[in-house]
C-alpha cells in the first residue's frame, strides 16, 4: 500500500456518527468451549469497521453473533448483550429472521442460489411478500446497479447465477442482500476467494455503500483493512484453547500508525500471525 | 429505497403466527418421518400376531429346528428352509459380491469415461429388472444349461446362485461405488504420488478406506438375496429337504411361502406367517449389524 | 431444471388426498354385488372356467364372473368360507372336507397321463412301477427295461388337484419321494419333461403334446375311448363345489358350463372328457385299493 | 509377485467384472426382446387374454400395473419427501432420529414376500380392503417409502450449506429456506428417487400377489382387484401354456423399467447441465 494512498485517507473529515451496534461484555461458547470473552465495542452507524487478527482468533465467530447466524449451530451460547439501534438482538421474543433481514451477510465463498440471476436478487423481496412483477423488476435492477453489476448482467438475467465469474458472483450476493434493504452488511472475508481485479471493484463498492449502510468486514489482509475501513478492531487468541479477546479498537489511522497495545503493534508489523 | 436517512424501525417481535406455523410444520414432518417406524411396528404386529400361534402350538423348538415339513401330517419343521435360504444366500454372495465390488472399483477407478457411460447405466438397469423376469430368464435359459452341465433337471442351488448373484450385483455395486466416491480425492493423489500402481492404490488405500461402506453393501446384498422370492421360486426346485447337492432341488423360506400360500389353512397358514417372522427378524438383524458396525467403527477410527 | 413449485401447497394437498382416499375407500364393505359370480380353485379347471365365464358374461350383459386359479384346496376352502361362489377342484373332497356341506356338480372327466421324454424308449409301465418311480424306489430307467439313465422325478405342488388325484389313484399310502423337484404348473412339468431325457412327470391327458410321450398304464393307453369306458384307471372327475344347492346367477353359470356349447367345445378343446358324453360310471376313482 | 504383473492381473479381473454386468444385462434384454418382439401388436396391448391358452392381449394387466403403481406413488411421495425434509433439516441427532433411520433401513430390507403377507394381513383382511388396488398400493407404498426417503435426504444434503446460509442471511425462515432454495435445487434428484422407486414397484410380484388378487380385471376404483403384469408373467411361465404371451409381458415390463430409468437419468443430466 503506497504512502500516498494512506496519506489522503487521513485528510478525510470524520463527522460524528451515532452508534449502530453496541456490544457489552460479550462471551460466546461452542458447547463447553469458551470461544470469545469480554468483548466491548461500539460500531458506528454508516461507515466501515474492519475486524482483523490471526486466523482462528474468533473474528468470524463474533461477526456471526451480530446477526445470530450462530443460532443455526446447535449447542452455542451467548452471554452479554448486543444492541442494534439500542435494542438487544438476543432479547426475549426477538425474531431472528427479521434481524437477519436487517443485518445482511456476505460469505467468504460466493454463494449465489442455483437459480437465474433475476431469481437470486428477487429471492429476498419475494420472501418478504413482494409479489408484483413490476415492483420486483425495479428492486432487482436498482440492487444490481448499486452493486455495480447491472451493466454486466442486464441482458443475461435468465442465466444461472453460478455461471458468472467469482467476482461477479460475490457482487450478485451483495446485490441480493441490498434487495432487502438492510441497515447493516456483515462481510466475512469477502475477497479471499476472488481474483484481484474483482477485489478492487468490491472495495470501491463498499466505499459507495458505506454512506448509507453500516459495513463490518472481517479480513486477514491488513492492507485491505487500512484501505477500506474507518475503524478497526484487533482480535487475538493468546494461547490455544483459551477464549479470544478484543485487544484494541480505534480509528483505523491510529491503529495502523500508533497502536496502543504492544500485541497490536507486533501483529501489524508482521512479527507474528 | 429512499436516499435520506432510513428511519430505524424497531426489531419485529417473533409473531405468534410464524412461530406456530414453523412449529406445526416441524411436527408434520416428524409425523411423516415417523410413518417408517409405524410401518415396521405394523409389520411386527400383523405378521407377528398371525404367525405367533405356531410357536405356541407347534413349539419354537419343533418349528425352528424340526427337520420334517409335511403339513398334511402336521409336521411343521422349517429347518430345511432356513438352511436352504442360507445356502442359496451364501452361494449368491460368493459369486455376486466379488463381481459387484469388482464392477464398482472398475467404475470408480479404472473405467475410461466412454466405458463408464455404458457400464453404470447397465448396473442401474440390472437393478431395475423385475425379479420375476430374472426368474423367467433363469428358468428358460440358465436351468437347461445347468441341466446339461450336471445331468440333473437343472433345478437347485446352483441355478439359484447364478440368478441371485446377478440380482445382488447392482445392490452391492452401487453402494460400494458410493463408498469409494466419498473418499477424498486427495487420498488417491497422495497414493499415486508415492508411485503406487492403480491396484496397490485400490487395495492398500481405497478399499480399506471404504471398508465399512463395502461391508454395509455386502450385508444389504445378503438382505436382498435372502429376501428374494420369485426368481428363487422358479429355479430352486422347491423340495422340502436339506441340501443334497448343487443340482438337487431344495426349498427356501421365501419360495416355500409362495408355494404353500394358495392352499394353506389354519395351522399350516400360521406356520407360513411364522416363516415370514423369521425372515423379517433376520433382515432386521442384518440392518442392526450394519448399524453396530458403523458405530463401532466410529469409535475405533 | 429450475423448478419453483409451491412445495408446501403441493405436498399438503397430496397428503390430504391420500388420507381422504384411504378411509373413504375403506367404508365400502366390499359386499359382492348380486350380478357377480366369484369362481376360484383348480389351475386345471381354470382355462375352462375363464373362457366359459367370458362367453357367459357376453351372453348375459351386466353380469360379471371373476375367475382365479389358485389350486383345488384353495378353491374348496374359499367356497366353504363364502369368499367365492364356486370352488372348482380337480380332486375329490378329503375326509375333513366332507362335513363342509358342499354340493358337488361334476363337469368333466380328466385322465392323468404319465409322461416321459420322447427320447426315452420306455413307453409302458405297470401301476406298481409308476408308484415305485414316484416313491423314489426305482431310480434308474434300466430297472424298468430302459437305458442306464437316472430317473428325474418331476412332481406337482400340493395345491394341485392333479397331484391329489394321482396320489389317491397311484400312490395310495406310499409317500412321494420328498427329494423330487416340485413345479407349481402343468405347463412347466411338460416343458421340463420335454427337455430332460431322464425326466418323468404327470399331467392331464388334455395337455399332452408332442414335446412329451404318454406312457401306457397296465397295457391301457390313455385315449379318449379308454377313458370313457373306464379301462384307463388313472382318471378323475372335475368338480364345481357350491355351499348348498347352487341358485341364482351361480346356478345359471353352472348350467351354462354343463350345456353342450361348453361341453362339446371348450371341455374337449382343453383335452378333457365331457361329463355329458358317457353316463358317469359309479365310482371310477380310487382303483382297487381305495 | 512383482507389482506390475499383479497390477495387470487385478485390472484384468476388474475389467471382466465391469464388462460382465453389461454382458448379463444384454443377455437378459436380448433374450426378452427377441422372443417378445413378435407379440408387440396393438391387440396384445389392448385386448383381454382369452381362450384356453390365454391368447389375446394383456391389456387389463397393464392397466392394473400402471394403476397400482401410480396410486402407490401418489400415497407415498408426499410422506417420504416431508419425512426426508425432517431428517435432513429439522432433526437433531438423538435417539428419535436413530430410531427413524433404523426403521427406514429395516423397511428397505424387508423381504418382498413378508411385505406381501403383511399387506394381506393388514390391508386385505384387517382393514377389509379385500384384494384391491388400494391394498396393493399401500403395501407397495411401504416398500417405496424408504427408497424415496433416502434419495430425497441425500439430494437435500447435497445442496451446499452456503446456499442455506445465503437464504437465512436474507431473513428467510427455516421453511422458506427449505421450500424456496433447498427443495427446488434438490428437485431433480428427488424426482430421480421417485422414478426409481416407481420402477421398483412396477417390478414387484411377491408384494402384490397377495394384495391385488389374481382375477384378470380392468380396475376402475381403488377397491377393484386385478392381476398385474408381473403376476401374469409368473402364472404364464408356471402354466407354460402360452410362452409367447409370457415373453411379450416380460418385454413390456422391461420396456417400462427402461423408460423409468432413462427418464430418471435424463432428468439428472438436464439438471446438472443447468448448474
Amino acid at each position: 500500500m503506497t504512502d500516498h494512498a494512506l496519506a489522503d485517507h487521513f485528510r478525510e473529515p470524520v463527522d460524528d456518527h451515532g452508534v449502530k451496534i453496541a456490544v457489552r461484555d460479550l462471551d460466546f461458547y461452542y458447547g463447553d468451549f469458551h470461544a470469545l470473552t469480554g468483548i466491548d465495542i461500539d460500531i458506528r452507524e454508516r461507515g466501515v469497521t474492519a475486524f482483523i487478527g490471526p486466523s482462528g482468533c474468533g473474528k468470524s465467530t463474533f461477526l456471526r453473533c451480530l446477526n445470530r447466524m450462530n443460532d443455526l449451530i446447535p449447542g452455542t451460547r451467548v452471554d452479554g448483550t448486543i444492541t442494534l439501534d439500542g435494542e438487544d438482538i438476543y432479547g426475549e421474543g426477538v425474531d431472528p429472521v427479521d434481524l437477519r433481514r436487517r443485518v445482511g451477510m456476505i460469505f467468504q465463498q460466493p454463494n449465489p442460489f442455483p437459480m437465474t440471476i433475476y431469481d437470486n436478487v428477487a429471492f429476498g423481496p419475494r420472501l418478504h411478500g413482494v409479489k408484483k412483477k413490476g415492483e420486483l423488476d425495479e428492486i432487482v435492477q436498482k440492487s444490481l446497479e448499486r452493486a455495480n453489476l447491472w451493466k454486466e448482467v442486464k441482458d443475461i438475467m435468465d442465466r444461472n447465477g453460478l455461471s458468472l465469474s467469482g467476482g461477479q458472483q460475490q457482487r450478485l450476493c451483495i446485490a441480493r442482500v441490498l434487495a432487502v434493504e438492510p441497515d447493516v452488511m456483515l462481510m466475512d472475508e469477502p475477497c479471499s476467494a476472488i481474483d484481484p481485479t474483482s477485489v478492487q471493484k468490491i472495495e470501491d463498492l463498499m466505499a459507495e455503500l458505506k454512506d448509507r449502510i453500516t459495513i463490518i468486514i472481517v479480513t486477514h489482509n491488513m492492507q485491505q483493512a487500512a484501505r477500506v475501513s474507518d475503524e478497526t478492531a484487533f482480535f487475538l487468541q493468546e494461547r490455544m484453547g483459551e477464549a479470544a479477546e478484543l485487544v484494541e479498537f480505534g480509528r483505523t489511522a491510529e491503529i495502523f500508525t500508533s497502536p496502543q497495545d504492544r500485541r497490536t503493534e507486533d501483529y501489524i508489523t508482521g512479527r507474528f500471525g | 429505497m429512499t436516499d435520506e436517512r432510513r428511519a430505524t424501525t424497531t426489531l419485529k417481535r417473533l409473531s405468534a403466527a410464524t412461530y406456530l406455523k414453523e412449529g406445526a410444520l416441524k411436527y408434520l414432518f416428524l409425523l411423516c418421518a415417523f410413518v417408517a417406524v409405524m410401518g415396521v411396528a405394523l409389520i411386527f404386529v400383523f405378521v407377528g400376531v398371525r404367525g405367533w400361534p405356531v410357536f405356541t402350538d407347534v413349539g419354537a423348538g419343533d418349528f425352528l429346528f424340526g427337520g420334517l415339513w409335511h403339513p398334511g401330517e402336521g409336521a411343521f419343521g422349517i429347518l430345511p428352509f432356513i438352511t436352504g435360504s442360507l445356502v442359496v444366500m451364501a452361494g449368491a454372495l460368493v459369486l455376486g459380491a466379488p463381481l459387484a465390488v469388482g464392477a464398482a472399483v472398475f467404475l470408480s477407478e479404472i473405467a475410461p469415461p466412454r466405458v463408464r457411460a455404458v457400464v453404470r447405466p447397465a448396473i442401474e438397469l440390472l437393478a431395475g429388472v423385475p425379479s420375476v423376469v430374472y426368474g423367467f430368464f433363469g428358468l428358460m435359459i440358465l436351468r437347461p444349461v445347468v441341466a446339461d452341465l450336471t445331468g440333473g433337471l437343472g433345478f437347485g442351488p446352483l441355478t439359484a446362485w447364478l440368478i441371485l448373484a446377478i440380482m445382488i450385483v447392482p445392490t452391492i455395486a452401487t453402494l460400494t461405488e458410493d463408498a469409494l466416491g466419498s473418499i477424498h480425492p486427495g487420498i488417491r493423489e497422495a497414493s499415486y504420488a508415492m508411485g503406487a500402481t492403480t491396484w496397490q492404490t485400490i487395495y492398500k488405500v481405497l478399499l480399506p478406506a471404504a471398508k465399512i461402506g463395502i461391508i454395509d453393501a455386502i450385508i444389504l446384498g445378503m438382505g436382498r438375496a435372502i429376501g428374494e422370492t420369485m426368481a428363487v421360486l422358479m429355479v430352486v426346485g422347491n423340495a422340502a429337504v436339506f441340501f443334497q447337492g448343487v443340482d438337487m432341488p431344495i426349498s427356501t423360506l421365501t419360495s416355500q411361502i409362495v408355494m404353500d400360500m394358495p392352499y394353506a389353512t389354519d395351522l399350516h397358514r400360521t406356520a407360513l406367517f411364522g416363516m415370514a417372522i423369521i425372515l423379517f427378524l433376520f433382515s432386521m438383524g442384518l440392518v442392526g449389524t450394519v448399524r453396530l458396525l458403523s458405530r463401532f467403527n466410529e469409535r475405533v477410527r | 431444471m429450475i423448478v419453483r413449485p409451491p412445495i408446501l401447497r403441493v405436498a399438503l394437498i397430496a397428503v390430504m388426498l391420500a388420507t381422504i382416499v384411504v378411509p373413504l375407500a375403506g367404508c365400502d364393505d366390499g359386499a359382492r354385488a348380486e350380478d357377480e359370480v366369484v369362481v376360484t380353485g383348480s389351475t386345471t379347471i381354470l382355462p375352462i372356467a375363464e373362457i366359459s365365464a367370458e362367453d357367459f358374461t357376453e351372453e348375459n350383459p351386466g353380469t360379471k364372473v371373476l375367475v382365479s386359479g389358485v389350486g383345488s384346496s384353495a378353491g374348496i376352502e374359499s367356497v366353504s368360507k363364502g369368499t367365492s361362489d364356486i370352488g372348482t377342484a380337480s380332486r375329490d373332497l378329503k375326509e375333513s372336507e366332507l362335513s363342509l356341506g358342499l354340493v358337488d356338480t361334476p363337469i368333466a372327466y380328466d385322465a392323468i397321463a404319465v409322461i416321459v421324454n420322447p427320447e426315452n424308449p420306455v413307453r409302458s409301465l405297470t401301476r406298481e412301477q409308476v408308484r415305485d418311480i414316484f416313491a423314489g424306489q426305482i431310480t434308474n430307467w434300466a430297472e424298468v427295461g430302459g437305458p442306464d439313465l437316472p430317473v428325474g422325478i418331476v412332481n406337482r405342488d400340493e395345491a394341485s388337484g392333479t397331484r391329489e388325484a394321482f396320489k389317491k389313484i397311484v400312490m395310495g399310502d406310499t409317500d412321494f419321494d420328498r427329494t423330487a423337484v416340485i413345479l407349481p404348473g402343468t405347463g412347466q412339468v411338460r416343458m421340463v419333461v420335454g427337455e430332460a431325457v431322464g425326466a418323468v412327470g404327470y399331467i392331464s391327458v388334455g395337455f399332452v403334446n408332442d414335446d412329451v410321450a404318454a406312457v401306457t398304464i397296465d397295457g391301457v393307453e390313455p385315449t379318449l375311448a379308454n377313458v370313457l369306458n373306464g379301462s384307463y384307471g388313472l382318471q378323475r372327475l372335475l368338480h364345481f363345489f357350491t355351499l348348498g344347492e347352487p341358485e341364482g346367477l351361480t346356478k345359471e353359470y353352472i348350467e351354462y358350463v354343463l350345456s353342450p356349447t361348453v361341453q362339446e367345445t371348450l371341455v374337449r378343446e382343453a383335452g378333457f372328457v365331457p361329463i355329458t358324453q358317457g353316463d358317469p360310471p359309479p365310482d371310477v376313482i380310487g382303483g382297487q385299493d381305495d | 509377485m512383482d507389482k506390475r504383473l499383479s497390477n495387470a492381473i487385478a485390472l484384468g479381473f476388474l475389467w471382466v467384472a465391469g464388462i460382465t454386468t453389461v454382458v448379463v444385462l444384454a443377455a437378459v434384454i436380448i433374450y426378452v426382446l427377441v422372443n417378445g418382439i413378435g407379440q408387440m401388436t396393438p391387440e396384445f396391448i389392448f385386448t383381454r387374454p382369452h381362450g384356453v391358452n390365454a391368447e389375446g392381449g394383456i391389456g387389463p394387466t397393464i392397466v392394473s400395473t400402471v394403476y397400482v403403481t401410480a396410486l402407490a406413488m401418489l400415497i407415498v411421495t408426499p410422506v417420504a419427501i416431508l419425512a426426508a425434509v425432517y431428517l435432513a433439516e429439522y432433526a437433531v441427532q438423538g435417539r428419535l432420529v436413530r430410531i427413524i433411520r433404523f426403521a427406514a433401513d429395516t423397511l428397505a430390507s424387508v423381504p418382498s414376500i413378508v411385505m406381501g403377507l403383511f399387506g394381506l394381513a393388514l390391508f386385505v383382511e384387517a382393514l377389509g380392503f379385500d384384494f384391491s388396488m388400494l391394498s396393493a398400493a399401500l403395501a407397495l407404498g411401504f416398500l417405496m417409502l424408504p427408497i424415496v426417503m433416502r434419495t430425497t435426504e441425500e439430494a437435500i444434503r447435497a445442496v451446499p450449506k452456503y446456499i442455506r446460509w445465503g437464504s437465512y442471511g436474507l431473513g428467510a425462515s427455516k421453511w422458506q429456506t427449505v421450500s424456496r432454495t433447498v427443495l427446488p435445487a434438490a428437485m431433480p434428484r428427488i424426482l430421480t428417487g421417485i422414478i426409481l422407486a416407481t420402477g421398483r414397484a412396477v417390478g414387484e410380484t411377491a408384494v402384490v400377489i397377495y394384495t391385488m388378487g389374481q382375477a384378470i380385471n380392468v380396475p376402475i376404483t381403488p377397491m377393484d382387484s386385478g392381476r398385474p403384469m408381473t403376476v401374469h408373467l409368473y402364472l404364464l411361465a408356471m402354466e407354460g401354456i402360452n410362452l409367447p404371451a409370457a415373453y411379450g409381458t416380460a418385454l413390456l415390463l422391461m420396456a417400462m423399467i427402461l423408460f423409468f430409468n432413462l427418464t430418471a437419468r435424463w432428468l439428472l443430466r438436464r439438471s446438472r447441465r443447468i448448474r
